[in-house]
C-alpha cells in the first residue's frame, strides 16, 4: 500500500437527527455507535487501522439527509454508512448510497420499503409488520385480549405502519378492534379520544407511539376510569417513560429490541459502559446503533482479511486506479454484511436475511417502578429463538417459563403484507 | 349525555391551557403588533427553570406550601426577566423597521431557545407533583379533575385581571397608545422602552404561570413544547381578535372545544382539519376575530 | 342634466345618524362645493357616493342610475374619482407610479401580454407613460416624477392625489379639502388648477374646503351641510349672508372668512 | 428616503424587450451547457446544494411577490409546495409522462390551490390571513396523511428521479423571469399599490380582490413547481416536508432578503439553503448557531440582505439626488 | 429670557438636508410663528424639538438647559408638548382616554379632571362624543381633540403643528382665540401655521423658512406688512 495517506484510518460515514424534531432519537443512536466504535478502535479498529467516524446531521429532514449523504459520499469516501433512524430519511438518502456502491446500515428504520431501494441497504432492527404481529400475538395469545382500541400517532409513518400490522394481526387471530382514534405528536391533551375509548371499555388500548406522548396518554386513559391493559411498540422504550406515566403506565407492556434486564453478558456490559459514559441508561435505539456498528465492523474485519481489501478500506484517494479496488471492497463488505448470522447482538441474536432486514426476536417487556422487565420473547417465522454462542440475547429472564411465542408458519417478513402467518 | 358533559370538560380544559398561554400572546400583540413567536419558548423555558428550582430546593421530593410558592414565584420572575432580556436584545433593535421584521427575529429567537433547550435540558423531563390532586366523580363516566378547575380558573382571573389593566389604567392606555404611533405616545411623555418591558415582563409572566400550571398537569416538559403549544395559542389569540384579552381565552377555549369535539364525535385523525376548517370559517364570517375591534379605519 | 343625484340619502352609525335625509343635485359640468363645521357628514357624503360606507337610507344615482351597493371599484370605474381628506398614496410607488397605477383599468393587454412584453403591452404602457408625464406636468410634479411618494411634502402630496384621481378619467370628481396644508398663496394657485381641470377635462367637480377663499371663489353652487343634515343651498353670494350659515359654520371674524 | 422611488425602468422598450428575450435564451442554453459539460465532474454535493438551492428559488419568489409586494401575509406556501408535489408526484407514477410534465400540473394544482384558498380568504387582512393560510397548510397536511393514495405520513416512494441542475435552474430562470416581468408590468404597480393602500386603490377603479387573487394564484403556481421539483429529486416525499416549519423558512428568506425586492429574497434562499451546510462542522450546535446568524442578519440589515433594493441596482447608475422642495 | 433656543441646527433625513443651521429664538411667555411653504421644514423643526428626530449637529436648549440629547418623553418631562401634524389622535382609544394620556406627566387626578371641563368647554362637541373611538371623529373634531391633548401636559412651551389645518372657520377663529388665551396664561407657543394671516396676527414674533433656511425673522407686524412675505404666503 505504497500511496497510502501517512495516518491511515477507515472512514465510516454517519448521517441523523442531531438537531431537529427527531433529535433525541439520532443522538441516542449516536451514542451506542459511539461506543461501539471505542471498542473496536480500542481492540485495533480493521486489521490494525484505526476508524474515524465521520458524523452529519439531517436536522431531521429527508431531503437533508439525502445531502449529508451525497456530502459523505463525495468529500468523505467512507467505507460504509450508518442511518437513519426515521424511514422517511433512509428512504431519501438510501437511492444514493446504493447508486456509489456504499453498504448503508440503518439501525432501526422500521418501515418495509427501506431496504427495498437495492443491495446495498441493510438494517438491523426487525420491521413494522414483525413488531404488529409479535405484539397481536402476545395480546391475543398470551394476555387473552379479545377486543382492543387503537391510538395512532397520525403523523407518524412509524406509528401508523404499526398500527396497520397490529391490527391486521389482530383481527386475523380472531380479535376486535372496537376503536380507532388518533392524535398528533407533540399534543399534549388526549382526553377526548380516551373519553371515547374508554366509554367502550376496549380489553386492551394499543397505543404504537413515542413515549413522548404514552406516558401522558396512559395518564388521560387512567384518569378517565379505564382499567384494562396498555400495549406498545419501541417507541415507548425510554427511561423517562415512568417519570410522565407515573402509576398509569405501570403494567403496560411495550415490543422491544432488547430489555435491559437481559442478564446476558453482551447486553450487561453494553449497559454498564453505556452509563458510565453518558450517565443514563441506553433506550432501544442506542442499543441498535451500538449493534449496527458492531455487525459492521465484524463484517468488515472479515472482509479485511483479504489484504487488498484491507488496504482499499483505508485509502480514500480518488484515483481511478484504486477506484476499482474500492468497490471491490465495498462490495464484499456488502456480501459479508449479507451472510451475517447469529449476531449476539444487544438487542438479540440478529441473522440477515435475503432481503437485508434482520431476523431477530422481539422481547415483550412491562413497564414496572424499577424499569422494564422482560415478559417474553417472541421469535420471526417458524425458527426458533436461537442461541449458539452463549450469550443468549433473547433468553428469558425468569427462566422457560415465558414460551416464545412463534407463528404457525414460517413467512419470512415480507413486503407489503403481514406475515399470513398467524391464523 | 354523561359522554357530552364529559367532553365539555375536556374541551374547557384544553382550552384553559390554550387560553392560558394565548394571553401572553396577546398582551405582547396588543402593544407591539408583533406576534411574538419566542413567547411560547419563554413558556417553555419557564417549566425548566420551574422544575429546577423546583430541585434545586428539595421541593420535588418534599411539597411545601411555602416552598412551591417560591418556585411559581422564581419561575414566573425568570420568565419575567428572559422576556425583557429578549424584547432588549432582540427587538428593540428593531423598532423602526416593519413589523415582518421583529417576526423574523422572534422566529429566530424561537428556534434559538429551542435548541438551546434541547441541548441542555434534552428530550423530555418528567414534572413533580408539587399540589394534591384530586378527581371528583360526579357521575359515572363524569369526573373532574383538581388540575382543571386549577388552570380554568386562575385563567379568568388573569383575563379579568389583565383586562382591568389595558382597558381601566393608564399604564394600559399607555400600551394601546404605543401600539398606534410610538411616536406619538412619545409626544405624551410616555417612556416608550419602558412600556414595552413592561409589557414583555407581564406577557413573560404569564408564560412563567402558564408553564406552571401546565407542568403541574401535565407532568412532562420538553425543549419543544413551545413551538406546538405556542402555534396553537397563536391561533387562538387570532381568533379571539389579536389584541383583545378577552378574545383571546373565548378563542382558547373555543379551539380546544373545538379540537375535543371533533375528536370526540366526528373523527380524531381529521382533528386538526376540521378544527381548522371551523377556525377559517370562524375568521370568514367575522374578519376580525371573535371579540377583534374592527380596526377603526376612517376614510 | 344632473351627473349625481342623492335622494334622501342617509347613514348611522350606531346611534348617531351621521347623514340624514340629504337630498343633493349636481348639473352636470358644474364646479359644486359642500361645506359645513366640522364633523357636520361632509366627508361621509363622499363615502357614501364612492361606495366605502353603505347608506341604510335613501338612494343615490350617477348619471341616472342607482350606484348604491355596487362597491368602491365599480363606482369608481363608472367615472367617479376622488381624493381623500387623509392622503392616501402609494407610499412604496414613485410618483409618476402613484399616477401610471390609475390608468390600469384602461389597459388593453392581459396579464400574460404583460409578462411576455407583447406589442400591445408594450403600447399600453408607452400609453400610460406619456399620459401619466402629462399630467403630472401639468401638475408641476414632473420633476419628481421618479422620487418616492413617500418623500414629497404635505402640499405636493395633496396635489398629486389629485393628479392621480384625474388619471382615471372621471366624470365626477370628488376633492376633500384639496386646500388643506396650504398657504394662501398655495390655496390660489390651487383654486386656478382646480378651475382649469373642470375646464380641461369637463369633469364635474365636488368639493369640500375650509378655505373660504376658495370655496367660495370658485363654487357656483354650495350645499351647506350641519349635524348630517342641510342647512342652506345656494350660490356663494346667498351662502356668505345666510345668518344660519354664519351662525353655524363662518362665524363673524372677518379674516376667518376672507382668508381662511 | 429620496431612494425609495422604486428602480423600475420608465417605459419598456421594444429593443430592450428584445434584448431581453436573448439574455434569457442565452442563460438557458449556460444552464444546459453546464448541465452538460460541468456537472458530470463536479462534486455531487456541491451539485446537491445549488439544486436544493434552485428549488428554495422558486418557493421563495412566488411568495415574494405574495408577501414582498402585494402585502399579503401568507404563512401556508408549503401547503402550496405540498399540493405540486403530490400532485406531480401522482402524474408521474400513474401517467408514464416525463416527469416535467407532471411537475407542469403540479403548478397548475399548486395554482387552483390558490384560488380555492385565496377567494374566500383574502377578504382577511394582516394576521388574520396569516392564520387562515397556516390553517391551510394544515389541513393539507392532514388530507394527505389520512390519504392511503397519496402514501399517507408513510409518503410516496420510488418516483422517477429528474430533478437534475439542468430541469431546476430552466424553471428558475423561467419562474425568475415571469415573476420579474410581471412585478415590472403595469400588474406589478397594482400589486404594490395593494400593499400600500387597499381602499385608494379601489377608488382608482381597481379590483383589489382580483389583483390579491392574481399574485396569490401566481405565487401558489411557482410554489407548486418548486414542489414538484422536489418529488423528483430524491424518488421520495413525505408530508412532513410540507409543514408548517417550512413555511417559516421560506417567510424568514423572503423577509431576510427584503420585502418589496425580488433579488433580495433569491440571494438570502440562497444564503439560507447553504447556511445550515456551511455549519456542519458545529454538528448539533448548528441550528443555535443558525438562528444567532439569523437574528444577527435580521437587526444588521433590517431592510434586507440588499437593502430593498434589487441586485441590478448596484450596477445602475443612479440620477445624483437632486432633492429639493418645490 | 428665551424659553428655546435653537442653533445652528443640521437635520438630515438619510440624502436630504432638511434643515440648514437653522436658529430660532422663541421668547418666554410669548406666541412666535414659523411660516413656510410646503416641505419647507417646519413639521421637521418641531420634530427635532421634540427630540422624534435627531439632528445631525447643533443644539436646542430649554430655559438655558440644553435638551437635544433627550428622549422625546424626557423632553416633555421637562415642559414641551405638541400638538403633531396630521392630528395623530390615538385611533382605538376614546377621546377621554386620549385627553388622559396627555397628561401622562401629571398625578394631580383633581387638576386633570378640571383640565378636561376646561377642554370641553372651549369644544363642546369634544364633550359630547367623550366615549367614542377617537379614530371615528370628522377631521376637525380629531384636531381639537390633538391640541387638547397637548394642553393637557400643562406644558411650559407649546408647540402647534398647523392647528388650523382642516377646521371649519367659525372654530378656527376660536382656536386661534384659546391659543391666545393659552398664552396669556404664561405658556410659550411655537406655532407653524399655514394660515399665515391669522398666525402673524395672534404672533408676537415670526420666523420665514424656505428649503431649511432661516430667511426672515422679526416682529410679526413687521412681516406682515412686508411686501415679499405678502406675496409668498398671504396669497393676492
Ligand atoms: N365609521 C364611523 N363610525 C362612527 N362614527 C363615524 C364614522 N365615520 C364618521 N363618523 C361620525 O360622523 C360624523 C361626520 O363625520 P365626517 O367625517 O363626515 O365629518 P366632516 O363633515 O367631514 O368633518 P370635517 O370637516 O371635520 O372633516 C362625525 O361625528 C364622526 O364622528
Ligand atoms: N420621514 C421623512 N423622510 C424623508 N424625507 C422627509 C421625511 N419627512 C420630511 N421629509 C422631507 O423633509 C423636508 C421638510 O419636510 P417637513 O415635513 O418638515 O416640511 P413642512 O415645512 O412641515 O411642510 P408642510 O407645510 O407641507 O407640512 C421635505 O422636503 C420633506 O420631503
Ligand atoms: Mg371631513
Ligand atoms: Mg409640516
Amino acid at each position: 500500500s505504497g500511496g497510502a495517506p501517512e495516518t491511515k484510518e477507515i472512514v465510516i460515514g454517519q448521517y441523523g437527527s442531531l438537531t431537529g424534531g427527531a433529535a433525541t432519537f439520532g443522538l441516542s443512536t449516536k451514542n451506542g455507535i459511539e461506543i461501539a466504535t471505542e471498542e473496536q478502535n480500542a481492540a485495533g479498529g480493521i486489521a490494525g487501522v484505526p476508524i474515524r467516524m465521520v458524523l452529519e446531521d439531517d436536522a431531521s429532514k429527508p431531503e437533508e439527509a439525502a445531502t449529508t449523504v451525497s456530502k459523505l459520499l463525495s468529500r468523505d469516501r467512507p467505507v460504509a454508512i450508518l442511518g437513519e433512524v426515521a424511514s422517511s430519511s433512509s428512504l431519501a438518502a438510501a437511492p444514493l448510497a446504493q447508486a456509489a456502491g456504499v453498504p448503508m446500515i440503518s439501525p432501526s428504520s422500521t418501515s418495509p420499503k427501506v431496504t427495498q431501494v437495492g443491495d446495498y441497504i441493510f438494517r438491523v432492527c426487525f420491521i413494522d409488520p414483525f413488531q404488529g404481529t409479535a405484539a397481536a400475538q402476545f395480546a391475543y395469545n398470551t394476555k387473552g385480549v379479545r377486543t382492543v382500541a387503537v391510538l395512532t400517532d397520525v403523523k407518524s409513518d412509524y406509528s401508523v405502519g404499526l398500527a396497520q400490522y397490529f391490527k391486521e394481526t389482530f383481527v386475523s387471530l380472531g380479535g376486535t378492534i372496537i376503536a380507532e382514534e388518533a392524535y398528533s405528536a407533540n399534543d399534549i391533551d388526549f382526553k377526548a379520544q380516551l373519553t371515547n375509548i374508554v366509554s367502550k371499555n376496549p380489553d386492551a388500548i394499543f397505543v404504537p407511539g413515542y413515549y413522548t406522548e404514552t406516558g401522558l396518554i396512559a395518564r388521560d386513559a387512567r384518569g378517565g376510569g379505564y382499567k384494562g391493559i396498555l400495549l406498545g411498540g419501541d417507541g415507548w422504550d425510554s427511561e423517562q417513560l415512568v417519570g410522565i406515566g407515573q402509576d398509569a403506565i405501570i403494567g403496560g407492556f411495550y415490543t422491544n429490541h432488547y430489555s435491559v434486564d437481559d442478564p446476558s453478558p453482551v447486553v450487561q456490559d453494553f449497559i454498564k459502559k453505556y452509563q458510565a459514559k453518558y450517565g443514563t441508561k441506553p433506550d432501544g435505539l442506542a442499543a441498535l446503533g451500538y449493534d449496527s456498528a458492531k455487525i459492521l465492523y465484524q463484517s468488515m474485519t472479515e472482509v479485511a482479511k483479504n489484504p487488498a481489501h484491507a488496504a482499499a478500506f483505508a485509502d480514500r484517494s480518488a484515483v481511478p486506479a484504486t477506484e476499482g479496488a474500492r468497490k471491490a471492497a465495498r462490495a464484499a463488505l456488502r456480501d459479508e454484511l449479507a451472510r451475517v448470522k447469529n449476531f449476539p447482538g444487544v438487542t438479540g441474536t440478529i441473522t440477515i436475511d435475503k432481503d437485508r432486514n434482520a431476523e431477530k426476536p422481539a422481547v415483550v417487556v412491562e413497564v414496572t417502578k424499577d424499569g422494564p422487565r422482560f415478559v417474553e420473547s417472541i421469535s420471526p417465522g417458524g425458527s426458533t429463538a436461537p442461541a449458539p454462542t452463549g450469550t443468549e440475547g433473547a433468553a428469558p429472564a425468569d427462566g422457560a417459563a415465558a414460551p416464545a411465542v412463534a407463528p404457525a408458519e414460517a413467512a419470512a417478513p415480507p413486503v407489503e403484507a403481514v406475515p399470513a402467518a398467524a391464523k | 349525555m354523561t359522554l357530552f358533559l364529559q367532553q365539555l370538560i375536556n374541551g374547557l380544559s384544553l382550552g384553559a391551557i390554550y387560553a392560558l398561554i394565548a394571553l401572553g400572546y396577546t398582551m405582547v400583540y396588543g402593544t407591539l403588533q408583533l406576534i411574538n413567536f419566542a413567547h411560547g419558548e419563554v413558556y417553555m423555558m419557564g417549566a425548566f427553570a420551574a422544575l429546577y428550582l423546583a430541585r434545586f430546593l428539595g421541593v420535588d421530593t418534599n411539597p411545601t406550601i411555602p416552598g412551591v410558592i417560591v418556585v411559581a414565584v422564581g419561575a414566573m420572575t425568570f420568565c419575567a426577566v428572559l422576556g425583557m432580556t429578549i424584547e432588549r436584545v432582540a427587538y428593540r433593535p428593531l423598532r423602526r423597521s416593519s413589523r415582518l421584521n421583529m417576526l423574523i427575529t422572534a422566529i429566530g429567537v424561537s428556534l434559538l431557545l429551542q435548541n438551546v433547550g434541547l441541548l441542555a435540558f434534552g428530550a423530555l423531563q418528567s414534572f413533580p407533583s408539587l399540589l394534591p390532586e384530586a378527581k371528583w366523580q360526579i357521575a359515572d363516566g363524569l369526573a373532574l379533575r383538581s388540575q382543571d378547575v386549577l388552570t380554568f380558573s386562575v385563567t379568568i382571573a388573569l383575563m379579568l385581571g389583565l383586562h382591568h389593566i389595558v382597558e381601566r389604567t393608564q399604564i394600559g392606555r399607555a400600551m394601546r397608545a404605543v401600539s398606534h404611533s410610538r411616536d406619538t405616545a412619545a409626544l405624551m411623555g410616555i417612556p416608550v422602552d419602558r412600556v414595552v418591558s413592561f409589557t414583555f415582563a407581564i406577557g413573560s409572566v404569564l408564560a412563567g404561570a402558564a408553564a406552571l400550571l401546565i407542568a403541574l398537569d401535565k407532568h412532562t416538559i420538553r425543549p419543544d413544547m413551545g413551538m406546538t403549544g405556542g402555534l396553537k395559542a397563536f391561533v387562538a389569540a387570532v381568533l379571539g381578535g389579536i389584541g383583545s384579552i378577552p378574545g383571546a381565552v373565548a378563542g382558547g377555549l373555543l379551539l380546544g372545544l373545538a379540537e375535543t369535539f371533533v375528536s370526540g364525535y366526528l373523527a380524531s385523525t381529521y382533528r386538526d382539519a376540521i378544527a381548522f376548517l371551523l377556525l377559517i370559517g370562524i375568521l370568514l364570517y367575522k374578519p376580525s376575530g371573535l371579540f377583534g375591534k374592527s380596526t377603526v379605519e376612517k376614510v | 342634466m344632473s351627473i349625481l343625484e342623492l335622494r334622501k340619502a342617509g347613514i348611522r352609525f350606531g346611534g348617531l345618524r351621521a347623514v340624514c335625509d340629504l337630498d343633493l343635485s349636481l348639473p352636470e359640468g358644474c364646479l359644486y362645493g359642500l361645506i359645513g363645521p366640522n364633523g357636520a357628514g361632509k366627508t361621509t357624503v363622499f363615502n357614501l357616493i364612492t361606495g366605502i360606507y353603505l347608506p341604510t337610507e335613501g338612494d343615490i344615482l350617477f348619471q341616472g342610475k342607482s350606484i348604491v351597493g355596487m362597491g368602491p371599484t365599480r363606482i369608481a370605474a363608472a367615472g367617479i374619482g376622488r381624493t381623500f381628506q387623509n392622503i392616501r398614496l402609494f407610499s412604496g410607488l414613485s410618483v409618476l407610479d402613484n399616477v401610471k397605477v390609475a390608468f390600469h383599468r384602461h389597459l388593453h393587454a392581459n396579464l400574460f401580454e404583460a409578462v411576455l412584453r407583447a406589442p400591445r403591452y408594450l403600447a399600453d404602457e408607452a400609453r400610460a407613460d406619456a399620459e401619466a408625464r402629462q399630467l403630472l406636468d401639468t401638475f408641476g410634479l414632473l420633476p419628481m416624477a421618479e422620487y418616492g411618494a413617500e418623500s414629497l411634502p404635505y402640499g405636493l402630496r395633496r396635489r398629486l392625489e389629485i393628479a392621480r384621481a384625474l388619471a382615471t378619467k372621471p366624470k365626477l370628481l370628488l376633492l376633500d379639502e384639496p386646500a388643506a396644508g396650504m398657504n394662501p398663496s398655495e390655496a390660489d394657485e390651487l383654486m386656478h388648477l382646480i378651475r382649469w381641470v373642470r375646464e380641461t377635462f369637463g369633469v364635474t367637480i365636488l368639493l369640500i374646503e375650509h378655505h373660504m377663499a376658495v370655496v367660495m371663489g370658485i363654487c357656483e353652487r354650495i350645499t351647506v351641510l350641519d349635524h348630517g343634515a342641510r342647512i342652506a343651498e345656494g350660490t356663494p353670494d346667498e351662502i356668505r349672508k345666510d345668518p344660519v350659515v354664519i351662525e353655524a359654520y363662518l362665524g363673524t371674524d372677518v379674516h376667518t372668512q376672507v382668508t381662511a | 428616503m429620496a431612494d425609495a422611488s422604486p428602480p423600475r425602468p420608465a417605459p419598456i422598450s421594444l429593443r430592450g424587450t428584445l434584448l431581453g428575450y436573448l439574455a434569457f435564451a442565452v442563460a438557458i442554453a449556460a444552464v444546459w451547457g453546464i448541465d452538460v459539460y460541468a456537472v458530470p465532474w463536479t462534486d455531487p454535493y456541491l451539485t446537491d446544494i445549488v439544486i436544493r438551492i434552485g428549488m428554495a428559488l422558486l418557493a421563495v419568489m412566488g411568495l415574494a411577490l405574495v408577501l414582498g409586494f402585494t402585502g399579503q401575509f401568507s404563512l401556508g406556501h408549503a401547503g402550496f409546495m405540498a399540493v405540486g408535489a403530490y400532485a406531480a408526484a401522482m402524474m408521474s407514477l400513474h401517467s408514464g409522462l416525463h416527469p416535467m410534465i407532471g411537475v407542469l400540473v403540479g403548478g397548475f394544482a399548486a395554482a387552483v390551490a390558490g384560488v380555492v384558498v385565496g377567494l374566500p380568504s383574502l377578504r382577511l387582512t394582516g394576521d388574520y390571513l396569516a392564520v387562515v393560510t397556516l390553517g391551510f397548510n394544515g389541513i393539507i397536511i392532514v388530507l394527505i396523511q389520512n390519504a392511503p393514495v397519496l402514501g399517507g405520513a408513510a409518503g410516496l416512494t420510488g418516483l422517477p428521479v429528474a430533478t437534475t441542475f439542468g430541469w431546476t435552474f430552466t424553471w428558475v430562470l423561467l419562474g425568475g423571469l415571469f415573476i420579474r416581468n410581471l412585478l415590472t408590468s403595469a400588474h406589478g404597480r397594482v400589486f404594490e399599490a395593494v400593499r400600500d393602500n387597499e381602499i385608494a386603490l379601489r377608488s382608482l377603479g381597481v379590483d383589489t380582490t382580483r389583483a390579491k387573487v392574481v399574485a396569490f394564484v401566481v405565487g401558489a403556481f411557482w410554489a407548486g413547481i418548486a414542489g414538484g421539483l422536489l418529488a423528483h429529486y430524491r424518488a421520495s416525499i413525505f408530508p412532513s416536508q410540507f409543514q408548517f416549519d417550512r413555511s417559516i423558512e421560506i417567510l424568514a428568506m423572503v423577509v431576510l432578503g427584503g420585502t418589496g425586492s425580488l433579488s433580495g429574497p433569491l440571494l438570502s434562499a440562497a444564503v439560507l439553503t447553504a447556511l445550515p451546510e456551511v455549519l456542519r462542522p458545529v454538528a448539533e450546535y448548528r441550528m443555535v448557531i443558525y438562528s444567532l446568524l439569523l437574528i444577527g442578519m435580521m437587526i444588521l440589515r433590517p431592510k434586507g440582505l440588499l437593502g430593498g433594493k434589487e441586485i441590478s441596482d448596484f450596477f445602475r447608475r443612479r440620477p445624483a439626488a437632486k432633492k429639493e422642495a418645490a | 429670557m428665551n424659553a428655546l433656543e435653537v442653533r445652528k441646527l443640521e437635520v438630515w433625513y438619510g440624502q436630504i438636508h432638511a434643515l440648514h443651521g437653522v436658529d430660532i429664538d422663541v421668547e418666554h411667555g410669548r406666541i412666535t410663528t414659523l411660516l413656510g411653504a410646503n416641505g419647507a421644514g417646519k413639521t421637521t423643526l418641531l420634530r427635532t424639538i421634540s427630540g422624534l428626530v435627531k439632528a445631525r449637529s447643533g443644539s436646542i436648549t430649554l430655559a438655558g438647559a440644553p435638551i437635544a440629547h433627550l428622549e422625546p418623553h424626557q423632553i416633555v418631562a421637562r415642559g414641551i408638548s405638541q400638538s403633531p401634524e396630521g392630528r395623530q389622535v390615538f385611533p382605538n382609544l376614546t377621546v377621554w382616554e386620549n385627553l388622559q394620556l396627555g397628561a401622562w406627566t401629571r398625578t394631580d387626578k383633581a387638576g386633570i379632571a378640571a383640565d378636561i371641563e376646561r377642554i370641553v368647554k372651549i369644544w363642546p362637541r369634544l364633550g359630547e362624543r367623550m366615549k367614542q373611538p377617537s379614530g371615528t371623529l370628522s377631521g376637525g373634531e380629531q384636531q381639537m381633540l390633538a391640541i387638547g391633548r397637548a394642553m393637557m401636559a400643562r406644558p411650559k412651551v407649546l408647540l402647534l403643528d398647523e392647528p388650523s389645518l382642516g377646521l371649519a372657520p367659525v372654530i378656527v377663529a376660536g382656536i386661534f382665540e384659546t391659543i391666545q388665551a393659552i398664552n396669556a396664561e404664561g405658556v410659550t407657543v411655537l406655532l407653524v401655521e399655514q394660515n399665515a394671516h391669522l398666525a402673524l396676527r395672534i404672533a408676537h414674533t415670526g420666523y420665514v423658512l424656505e428649503t431649511g433656511i432661516i430667511k426672515q425673522s422679526g416682529p410679526a407686524k413687521e412681516l406682515l406688512d412686508d411686501d415679499a412675505i405678502r406675496a409668498a404666503y398671504l396669497g393676492g
